[in-house]
Formats: C-alpha cells, sequence, structure tokens
C-alpha cells in the first residue's frame, strides 16, 4: 500500500493494488467491491471502490465524475451573468450559498457592494438555506444508518422553507436568488411573517429529531468512535465546514473573513471534541439553532433601503484575479475567477467544499467495518454535483 | 414399555415413507461423494441428514430427530457451509477429484459392501423380524430418564452425559486455537 | 361426511395425534391458506403503519386505501422477468429460496392455536420448531453463495453468523421457560407446545409473569433474539439497503424475490407464536383461572365478534369520510362493500358466541371455544406483528461488530444467568 | 377345484408379491440395510476423494449410518439405550466437525490447498 501511495503522487490512478494475484488472509479472500455508482448510498453517483478484509476496509478509492457537466469550462462561454444560475445546479442542496458566494466574488472583483437591505435579505436566506441543507443531511444520514423515519420529518419541515424561498425568487430548489450587485426581487409582502412564523416552528422540530437520534443507543454506536479525523489531519487535507469544527478547529469564515452581514451578528460557532460522526452531527444539530439565532436577529434587523448597488448594464471587469470564498453548509466555498477585462470571465475555478472532503473519506474509514463507510458519506455531506461539477 | 408389538396394525403409508426417506437418503449419498462441487455435495448431504431424521421418526424416536435436525442441519452444516465459502472451491472444482489411492479405497470399500451383503444375505433369519412400538408420547421425557437419572438415583448415562459434556469443551477450545491467529 | 365432521370437532386432540389424516390435511391447508393471507395483510398492514408513523399515506390508489396493493404487488412479481445471473449456480439459487420457505411453513405444523386446534402435537414440540427454523439459514447461505456476487455473499455470512449466534441466547431463554413446566407434582416438565400452554394453565400464570422478573427477563431475551433470527430491522444487517443494497437477495427478482419476503414474514409469525405459546399462554383468554364461570365466558367470547364490529365501524367512518366526487365513487363501494363484508362477519361471531353460550357439547359451542383460543392466540401474536413494525420506524441499525457483541457478551450471559437462577428458585420453591 | 387352485396361485402371487413390494411391513433389518448402504457411500467417500471438505462430510455419512443402526436396535428391543447412544453420538459429530474443519483452516491458512494428497508432512 506504502509504495502505491507514491504511484499516486506519479499521477497514476489508482492507489489501490488491484492488480496483484488475492492473496489469502486467514481463510478469506480479499474482497474488492465496487460501491456504486449505483448504490442506495453513496448520495448520487459516486463510485466508492472498496478493498476489504470480510467486512473490513483495507482502502478505498473515490472514483468520481459521472455527474461531470464542466460548469468551470461553461463559465468561459457565458458573460458574468449568464453564468449566475449555472453555479445553482453545482451543490443543489444549497443553491442560495453558491449563487452568494459567486455574486460577492464578481462584486469584489468589479468593487462594488451590495446595499445593506440586500445584504440582511441575503443572510436570511442563506442561512435558511444552511437549515434546508442540513436538514436533508440528517434525514439521508439517518436513513444511511437505518434509522427511516428522520428523513420524512426532516423532508416535511424542509418543506416550510422551499415555500418561502418559492415565493421569495419562485423556485425552490435552484433559486438563482441573488444578482451581482445586490437582489433582484424585493421581499414579498409577509416574508418577514413567514421567516418568523418559522422561526417559532422550527425549534421543536429540531428537539423532535433529537429526540429520534440523540441519545439513542444504537445511534450512539453506530456513531461515537466512527470516522474518527483529527484537526492536523482535516487541515492538512484542507477539509472545512461542520467536519473541521467537530474536530476541534473553531474555523469558520462566517466569524474568520465575515461577509455580508454577517459581522453584524451574534452567533456562536459550534466545535466538537473527537472529530467522530457523533460530534459532526451534534454541530450540525447546534449549528440549524446557531442559524435560527441569526436569521432572528437579520429579519428583525432589515434596513430600508435600495436592494441592488450601482452595477453596469454590462458586467465588464477590470483586469485581474479574485479569490473570495464563503462558509457553505458544507464548507468553504470558494470561487477564483481571473478577468481578461472583457464580458466573460477568462477562467472560473470553484473550491467546492464536497469535493475536498471527499477526499477525507479514505482517512476516515480504514480499518473500519463496510457499514461505517456508509455512516462516514453520509456525514461527510457531500453533494456529487458539487463534487463532479 | 415393549408391551405392543406391532404386527399388522401399521398404517399403510409407513412402507411408502420408508422407502421415499431411505430412497431419498441414499441417492443423496452418492450425490454427496460424487459432487465436483463441494457446496453442492454439502446440500446433498443436508437432504441425507433430514431424511435421515424422518427415518427416525418412523422409528418412534423423536427426540433423536429433533437432535439430528438442530445439531446436525442447522449447525454443523451452517459450519460446514461456512467453511467451504471461507476456503477457495474453484480451483479444487477444477481439480481432479479423486486421490492417488482411490483403486485401493474403492476396493477396500467394495469389499466391506460384499461383507456387508455376505451377512445380511447369510444372517438374514438372525435378525428378528420384530419391531416395538415405542412409548412415542413421553419419549423425551424417557430419554431424559436415561441421561440424568429419575426420583433421585443417577440414570445409567449419567457419567457417561458429563464426559461428552467435557469432549464439547474441548473441542470448542480445540478449533478456536486451530483457527485463531495468535491468541 | 357430518358425522366425521362432528367427531372431529368434538375430539379433544390434534387430528395428527388422532391418526385423523384426512384432518390433518385440511389443517394444513387451512393453516397454508391463513398465513398467506396473514402475510398478505400483513404486507398491507406494514406498509400502512409504517407510512402513518413517517408522516405518509402509504398506498391509496389500488382499491380503498390501498386495499388491493397487496394482490396488485403479488401480480406484479409473478409476471416479473425472473432474472438467474449468468455465472449463478442455477440450480442452487433456483432451490434457496424453496429452503427458506418451507422451513418457515413446515414450523407450523406444531403451533397450537388451541388445544386441538393444531395440526400435530409433537413430543418434542418446540425443539422441532426450534429446529426447523434454524434451517431457514441455509436457504439465506445458500442463496447469497449462488448469486456468485460480492454483496450477496456478505450478506450470506452477515446473515449466518448472526443467526447462528442469537439462536444460543434465544434457545437458553426457552429452556428457562422449559424449566418452568415442570414445576408440577410429577416434577415432570414437557417439550411439547400443547403440553406448555397447558403448564401454564395449570400453574394458573402465565410464564412471562413467572418468578418476577425472571420469566421477564427470558421474554425479553427471546423477544430480542427473534427480530435477530428474521432479520428484521434493527438488526436487518444482511438485508441492510444502504450497505448491502438488498444483501443476499440482491439477485433476485420477480417470484423467487416475493418466495423470500413470503418466507421471512412467515417466520416472524413462526417465532411470535413461539413467544406466544411459551411465555404469553397460547390460546388462553386474560385470567382464566380467576374470571371463571359461564358469564365470564360468554362476555370473553363476546371478544372475536365486537373486534369485527370494530373493524367495521372503522371501515365504515372512512367511507363516509372519503371525498364525495365521482372520482372516488368506486373506491367509496368498495370500501362499503368491505366494511359490510366485515359486519357481516361480526355478526357471524357476535351468533355464534350467543348461540353457543349455554350448552358447551352443541356445534355452536364447539365453534364458540374454537373460535375464542384462535382469536386470543392471533391477538397476542397480532401484538407482536405490530412491535416489529414499530421497530422497524424507529431505530437505526446496528453494525455488525456491535451485533456480535450484543449476541454473546449480553444476551448469552444475561440468558444463562436467567437459567441457573429459574433452576435454584424452581428448586427451592417445590 | 379350479377355483381353489386359482386361490393358491392368487395366494402364492401375493406372497411373492409382497415379498418384493412395498406392502412387506417394514422390519428392523429394511433399516439395517439402508444404513449399511449409507456406511458403504461414506467409506467410499473417505477412501476416494481428494476434497478434505467433502472428506469429513463422509465421515458424517458414516456417522449418521452408525446412528440409524441403533436406533432401529433400540426400537428392535423396546428400550431407549441406541436412542440414548445416537444423542451421544451426535454430540460426538458435533465436536469432530468442529475441530476437524478447525484443522482445515489452520492447513488451509498455511498450506492453501485442501487435498488430502498434499497433507502428508507431520510438520510444516
Amino acid at each position: 500500500m506504502k509504495d502505491s501511495m507514491d504511484e499516486l503522487s506519479n499521477g497514476a490512478v489508482s492507489h489501490l493494488d488491484l492488480e496483484t494475484p488475492e492473496k489469502p488472509y486467514l481463510d478469506a479472500n480479499e474482497l474488492i467491491i465496487n460501491m456504486g455508482p449505483q448504490h442506495p448510498a453513496t448520495h448520487g453517483v459516486l463510485r466508492v471502490i472498496l478493498k476489504l478484509d470480510g467486512e473490513k476496509v483495507l482502502g478505498t478509492e473515490c472514483v468520481i465524475g459521472y455527474l461531470h457537466r464542466g460548469v468551470e469550462k461553461i463559465a468561459e462561454n457565458r458573460t458574468y451573468t449568464m453564468f449566475n444560475p449555472y453555479v445553482d445546479r453545482m451543490d443543489y442542496v444549497a443553491a442560495v450559498s453558491n449563487g452568494l458566494g459567486y455574486c460577492e466574488a464578481v462584486e469584489k472583483l468589479l468593487n462594488v457592494e451590495a446595499p445593506p437591505r440586500a445584504q440582511y435579505i441575503r443572510v436570511v436566506l442563506t442561512e435558511l438555506n444552511r437549515i434546508a441543507s442540513h436538514q436533508l443531511w440528517l434525514g439521508t444520514h439517518a436513513l444511511d444508518i437505518g434509522a427511516m423515519t428522520p428523513l420524512f420529518y426532516t423532508f416535511r419541515d424542509r418543506e416550510e422553507i422551499l415555500k418561502i424561498f418559492e415565493r421569495y425568487c419562485g423556485a425552490r430548489l435552484t433559486t438563482h436568488a441573488f444578482r451581482i450587485g445586490g437582489c433582484q426581487y424585493e421581499t414579498y409582502a409577509g416574508f418577514e411573517k413567514d421567516v418568523k412564523n418559522f422561526l417559532a416552528f422550527f425549534p421543536p422540530k429540531i428537539d423532535e429529531y433529537e429526540a429520534l437520534l440523540t441519545s439513542n443507543r444504537i445511534w450512539l454506536e453506530r456513531t461515537k468512535n466512527v470516522g474518527v479525523i483529527s484537526g492536523k489531519d482535516c487541515i492538512a487535507l484542507g477539509v472545512t465546514g461542520p467536519v473541521l469544527r467537530a474536530s476541534g478547529v473553531k474555523w469558520d469564515l462566517r466569524k474568520a473573513q465575515p461577509y455580508a452581514a454577517y459581522s453584524k451578528f451574534d452567533f456562536e460557532i459550534p466545535v466538537g471534541e473527537n472529530g467522530d460522526t457523533y460530534d459532526r452531527y451534534m454541530v450540525r444539530m447546534i449549528e440549524m439553532r446557531q442559524s435560527l439565532r441569526i436569521i432572528e436577529q437579520a429579519v428583525n434587523g432589515i434596513p430600508e433601503g435600495p436592494i441592488m448597488g450601482k452595477v453596469p448594464k454590462v458586467i465588464k471587469p477590470p483586469v485581474g484575479e479574485i479569490y473570495h470564498s464563503i462558509e457553505a453548509p458544507k464548507g468553504e466555498l470558494g470561487y477564483f475567477i481571473v478577468s481578461d477585462g472583457s464580458t466573460q470571465p477568462y477562467r472560473v475555478r470553484v473550491r467546492p467544499p464536497s469535493f475536498v472532503n471527499l477526499q477525507a473519506l479514505d482517512i476516515m474509514v480504514r480499518g473500519m467495518l463496510v457499514a461505517d463507510v456508509v455512516a462516514v458519506i453520509g456525514t461527510l455531506d457531500i453533494v456529487l454535483g458539487e463534487v463532479d461539477r | 414399555m415393549n408391551s405392543v408389538v406391532n404386527t399388522g396394525a401399521a398404517p399403510v403409508a409407513t412402507p411408502f415413507f420408508f422407502y421415499f426417506l431411505a430412497g431419498a437418503a441414499i441417492v443423496s449419498g452418492l450425490l454427496v461423494i460424487t459432487r465436483r462441487n463441494a457446496v453442492h455435495s454439502a446440500l446433498s448431504l443436508i437432504v441425507t441428514l433430514l431424511s435421515v431424521a424422518g427415518l427416525y421418526l418412523m422409528l418412534y424416536a423423536p427426540f433423536v430427530a429433533g437432535v439430528q435436525i438442530i445439531v446436525y442441519a442447522g449447525g454443523i452444516m451452517v459450519l460446514f457451509l461456512f467453511v467451504i465459502m471461507l476456503v477457495n472451491i474453484e480451483r479444487s472444482a477444477k481439480d481432479r477429484q479423486f486421490n492417488r489411492i482411490w483403486p485401493v479405497g474403492l476396493a477396500a470399500a467394495c469389499a466391506l459392501l460384499s461383507l456387508f451383503v455376505s451377512a445380511f444375505v447369510k444372517g438374514r433369519n438372525l435378525f428378528p423380524d420384530r419391531l416395538v412400538a415405542l412409548q412415542e408420547s413421553s419419549n423425551t421425557q424417557q430419554i431424559a430418564a436415561m441421561l440424568y437419572g429419575e426420583a433421585g438415583r443417577m440414570g445409567p448415562y449419567t457419567f457417561a452425559f458429563e464426559i461428552a459434556s467435557l469432549l464439547l469443551l474441548v473441542a470448542i477450545l480445540g478449533a478456536v486455537i486451530m483457527t485463531k491467529k495468535k491468541i | 361426511m357430518l358425522n366425521a365432521f362432528m367427531s372431529y370437532l368434538g375430539s379433544t386432540v390434534p387430528p395428527g395425534n388422532a391418526d385423523n389424516q384426512l384432518w390433518a390435511l385440511i389443517y394444513v391447508l387451512i393453516i397454508f391458506a391463513g398465513v398467506s393471507l396473514a402475510v398478505v395483510a400483513m404486507n398491507w398492514i406494514e406498509r400502512k403503519a409504517l407510512a402513518h408513523f413517517q408522516i405518509r399515506l402509504g398506498p391509496m390508489r389500488v382499491g380503498p386505501h390501498g386495499l388491493l396493493q397487496p394482490i396488485a404487488d403479488a401480480l406484479k412479481l409473478m409476471l416479473k422477468e425472473d432474472i438467474i445471473p449468468a455465472q449463478a449456480d442455477a440450480v442452487v439459487f433456483w432451490v434457496a429460496p424453496l429452503i427458506g420457505l418451507l422451513a418457515a411453513f413446515t414450523v407450523y405444523t406444531v403451533i397450537p392455536f388451541g388445544p386441538s386446534q393444531a395440526v400435530s402435537d409433537m413430543n418434542i414440540g418446540i425443539l422441532f420448531m426450534l429446529g426447523v427454523s434454524s434451517l431457514g439459514v441455509l436457504g439465506i447461505i445458500t442463496a447469497g453463495w449462488a448469486s456468485n456476487s460480492h454483496y450477496p455473499l456478505i450478506g450470506a455470512l452477515r446473515s449466518s453468523a448472526q443467526m447462528v449466534s442469537y439462536e444460543v441466547a434465544m434457545g437458553l431463554a426457552i429452556v428457562s421457560a422449559l424449566l418452568m413446566t415442570s414445576l408440577n407434582r410429577t416434577g415432570t416438565g414437557t417439550l411439547s407446545m400443547i403440553g406448555i400452554v397447558e403448564a401454564q394453565q395449570q400453574q394458573g400464570v402465565w410464564f412471562i409473569f413467572k418468578f418476577f422478573p425472571l420469566g421477564l427477563i427470558a421474554f425479553v431475551i427471546f423477544a430480542i433474539a427473534m427480530i435477530a433470527e428474521t432479520n428484521r430491522a434493527p438488526f436487518d444487517l444482511p438485508e441492510a439497503e444502504s450497505e448491502l443494497t438488498a444483501g443476499f437477495h440482491t439477485e433476485y427478482s420477480g417470484l423467487r424475490w416475493s418466495l423470500f419476503m413470503l418466507g421471512e414474514y412467515a417466520a416472524m409469525i413462526a417465532v411470535s407464536s413461539i413467544a406466544v405459546t411459551l411465555w404469553l399462554g397460547g390460546w388462553m383468554r386474560p385470567f382464566p383461572n380467576l374470571l371463571t364461570g359461564s358469564a365470564w365466558d360468554f362476555i370473553f367470547s363476546l371478544f372475536p365478534g365486537l373486534t369485527f364490529a370494530g373493524l367495521a365501524a372503522i371501515a365504515f367512518i372512512g367511507t363516509a369520510r372519503m371525498p364525495a366526487q365521482a372520482y372516488f365513487r368506486i373506491q367509496r363501494i368498495g370500501l362499503a362493500v368491505f366494511a359490510a363484508l366485515l359486519g357481516l362477519i361480526a355478526l357471524l361471531l357476535l351468533a355464534i358466541a350467543v348461540a353457543g353460550r349455554t350448552n358447551d357439547a352443541s356445534i355452536a359451542g364447539r365453534f364458540r371455544e374454537g373460535i375464542d383460543y384462535v382469536y386470543w392466540f392471533v391477538l397476542k401474536v397480532a401484538v407482536f406483528m405490530y412491535l416489529f413494525i414499530w421497530y422497524r420506524a424507529t431505530w437505526p441499525r446496528y453494525r455488525f461488530d456491535q451485533l456480535m457483541r450484543v449476541g454473546w457478551k449480553v444476551m448469552l450471559p444475561i440468558s444463562l444467568g436467567v437459567l441457573i437462577l429459574t433452576a435454584i428458585v424452581g428448586v427451592l420453591i417445590s | 377345484m379350479l377355483t381353489r387352485a386359482a386361490n393358491d396361485d392368487d395366494r402364492r402371487r401375493t406372497t411373492e408379491f409382497e415379498r418384493l413390494n412395498f406392502m412387506v411391513p417394514i422390519t428392523t433389518f429394511h433399516y439395517l440395510v439402508v444404513a449399511a448402504a449409507l456406511f458403504v457411500l461414506g467409506v467410499i467417500g473417505v477412501l476416494t476423494r481428494r476434497n478434505v471438505v467433502i472428506v469429513l462430510m463422509s465421515i458424517e455419512l458414516i456417522l449418521n449410518a452408525v446412528n440409524l443402526n441403533l436406533v432401529a436396535f433400540s426400537r428392535m428391543w423396546g428400550n431407549l439405550h441406541g436412542q440414548t447412544f445416537a444423542v451421544f453420538i451426535v454430540v460426538d459429530a458435533a465436536a469432530e466437525a468442529a475441530v476437524g474443519l478447525g484443522i482445515l483452516i489452520a492447513f488451509f491458512r498455511n498450506k492453501e490447498t485442501i487435498n488430502v494428497d498434499e497433507i502428508d508432512l507431520l510438520k510444516w
């Protein structure tokens, strides 16, 4: 396995030794199993090649690209405005966050700033989207571990958020909510009421999820000490988001490099201790509650004013490059945009959190059992649209 | 206990079931030793064991039949199947099936067979034709009396029974020690 | 004909023991049909109950409230292409589902639905049940092996290890119940299923309450082990959908797959029946020794009719609550007919109960008795079936090593301890 | 006269028929024949097959043949000593299978073969 790791650095495709004849260990041969691309627990079309000794995982290899649509290449043939809807299709579970990241990156490149009202609206919607994303994560994660019911509960409650999105911008999933320079749409009548209703409606629902899982013995056994990853490893692999925070590193771009209006709000960053699946679960559960806090402060303080900044009709940023990242529900979502001064970006590179986080899979599951692979894929909270782009 | 001598009162179905079960046992026994694939052999052996269990039932020995099913078919054969799946059988299925001395072995077996045949042919009259209808409804209780004793007295096999449990213990230890890589 | 019928109704032993082959055959057929029907019904109930746990409606389209859904499913499965993988061992692949199915159905020959409502009362009843139900694992192993594919193989290995290890705890729990049957004047226990229930009747207590809490602990161990035996959540690792796609029956489709399902549900009912027989008094109604007398008998014999009346009432309410649109007209009529059918059954049962209240020896009296026995037995089993669904909706799935740890390090010592304590208490008392 | 002869003939034929046919009451002897057949099959398997697993299975066949004999004799004499012995033999078979398969796995781990021909070293 060691020298095959070298091969990896040489650009060889496989770091799993699939060629050597199967050597019997004790009495079982090593099994090579293809998990995916069509598999109920790989959240889309991820293919994981597992090398097993009985049930024990000796190594994994992720094969990605089944959902590759060339989003970054498309960007080079679209104007800045035209590309905006495409980013929604990457992490389709958290489309609003994707849009926020892209809009802010281009705004930085243009050197304009969205007006405060737009920024507050952005925060409200982005945080609602974070909750929606975490709900979907929770449902599928629990389903992977065998608890069927939470999925339906979370989908029921996610519906309330999607209704708000639909009323705001007409779409539920790929929202295209923001524009470069601010927001396209003014809040609809009753927006604040809807959001406040949700704020009152949701906390008991989190308690409901937690009642099913948090102190459930089987859930504890399945998640405690499973997929442990240290903070150091996380940083070395570039893992961000709840996975990083659960390993004890207090790093959240909303606090570390405040963007939008986040510096104005009071909230806490939950941090785990052990870096296991249970900590990641708890971190995300607390994050949902913290998001509610942010939404409450934001929706109560939405200032009056315009929602669109002073952006030219034809967006033609000056020559230069920019890297801007935000804290998406899954981790650091970065956009690196190179402008050659034309109406179309010269190059757009996305740093998707799912793609980077997925690299931690191998470290996390080595020596664990097959069932843990499923749990760890769930806890990494990957979206294949974002991994493959 | 041995009062009712079973003469003409046997149910009509008895010979049919006997021949059916005996035939199944022998045919599947033949399959056990002729199949290439060890899993097929094991499945045939299960059929043999179940047929023999049926024969026990016909011999008024329900407890032995139950033990046969639960220990042999449910336990030992699962163990066999497990081991067959663990060891690589694909190679041995393609291999030569019989060992180097198979002519000698077959000759010895044939000699044994002829011995049996001659014994059965010549000594047919030595085996009395009688069959006793054992008391089926309390078979288990009676075997318990044999094994554990009755009314405060030790049964004839109590000591042997304890020894058997010791044998099982030794077998468990042996199997664990041999299969575990390091202890 | 009538004589034969009456002679059986008057007999107090199961037909298998009375050498009544015709009746034994009829019983086998009745049980086969009944269990198949129960599996079909269970399929609908599980989907419906699970849906309501999960704030869904479940099947609603095929028939009123999806009542015909199981039939539609069965039709679909029968018509589906039956695929045998090219690399599979065709013969073993073909035989495997049958093994499981046969094992599950053979068990029913000794399950007593009443003192004479069983195919046969074997002297080794419970041993036979344990043995035959342990044959079910052979079907799973062979299915996993014959598919010649990795997921089924892992599923098969998991399931055989799981079933073998939980059988130990299960057996010890059963033995501690069997010990309790020997606490009579002669000191001889019994393995016979009918004998076990009769022992509970003589001792005047269900074994779940005997030597409290020893009986209860043994029962709980059995109740856990039986979930593992039947591969149900939270012990459904062999067919863990999210890990092994479908475990040992990944490669199966169509009719053969449905045979696996049939076998699994039949096994669920069978193990529930063992639990009911051993610990919950089998066919006995509540308080048979406390609330005696023909008045109480009559009151309890009204229960079957009242249950059906209740079901009919629910169906009628459902009919009334259906939207009054032309689209739902056929469904409304269907549900109303169903409700009427249930109501008729209720009336029939009530009529039998009233007619048979005076004379136990009359035909009606015999019928009343039989219906009572079967009713209480089925009711107790139904509670277990509901528990199976409830567990599935509530709990995540165990991991393989945890499952093994629970089986060997928790269940086995506890069941051994309970067994020893039961023996000691039994000796001290007698 | 004719009818009597026919009757005699009939009777003789029936006895002949009974001798050969299923209608003969099943006696201990029948069981012994079945057991002997199983025993010989087991012996052939042990002596000729190359696969250790199948050799072990043949040993199970032999033990079963013995068991069948014991139970048949138990019924013949009307007591339960034979059946009790059969239970002991089942215990013995379980122990034998566990140890035999244990040896097999230990051997397979070392030599990666399950052929009796290649099991020819006392120490490895």
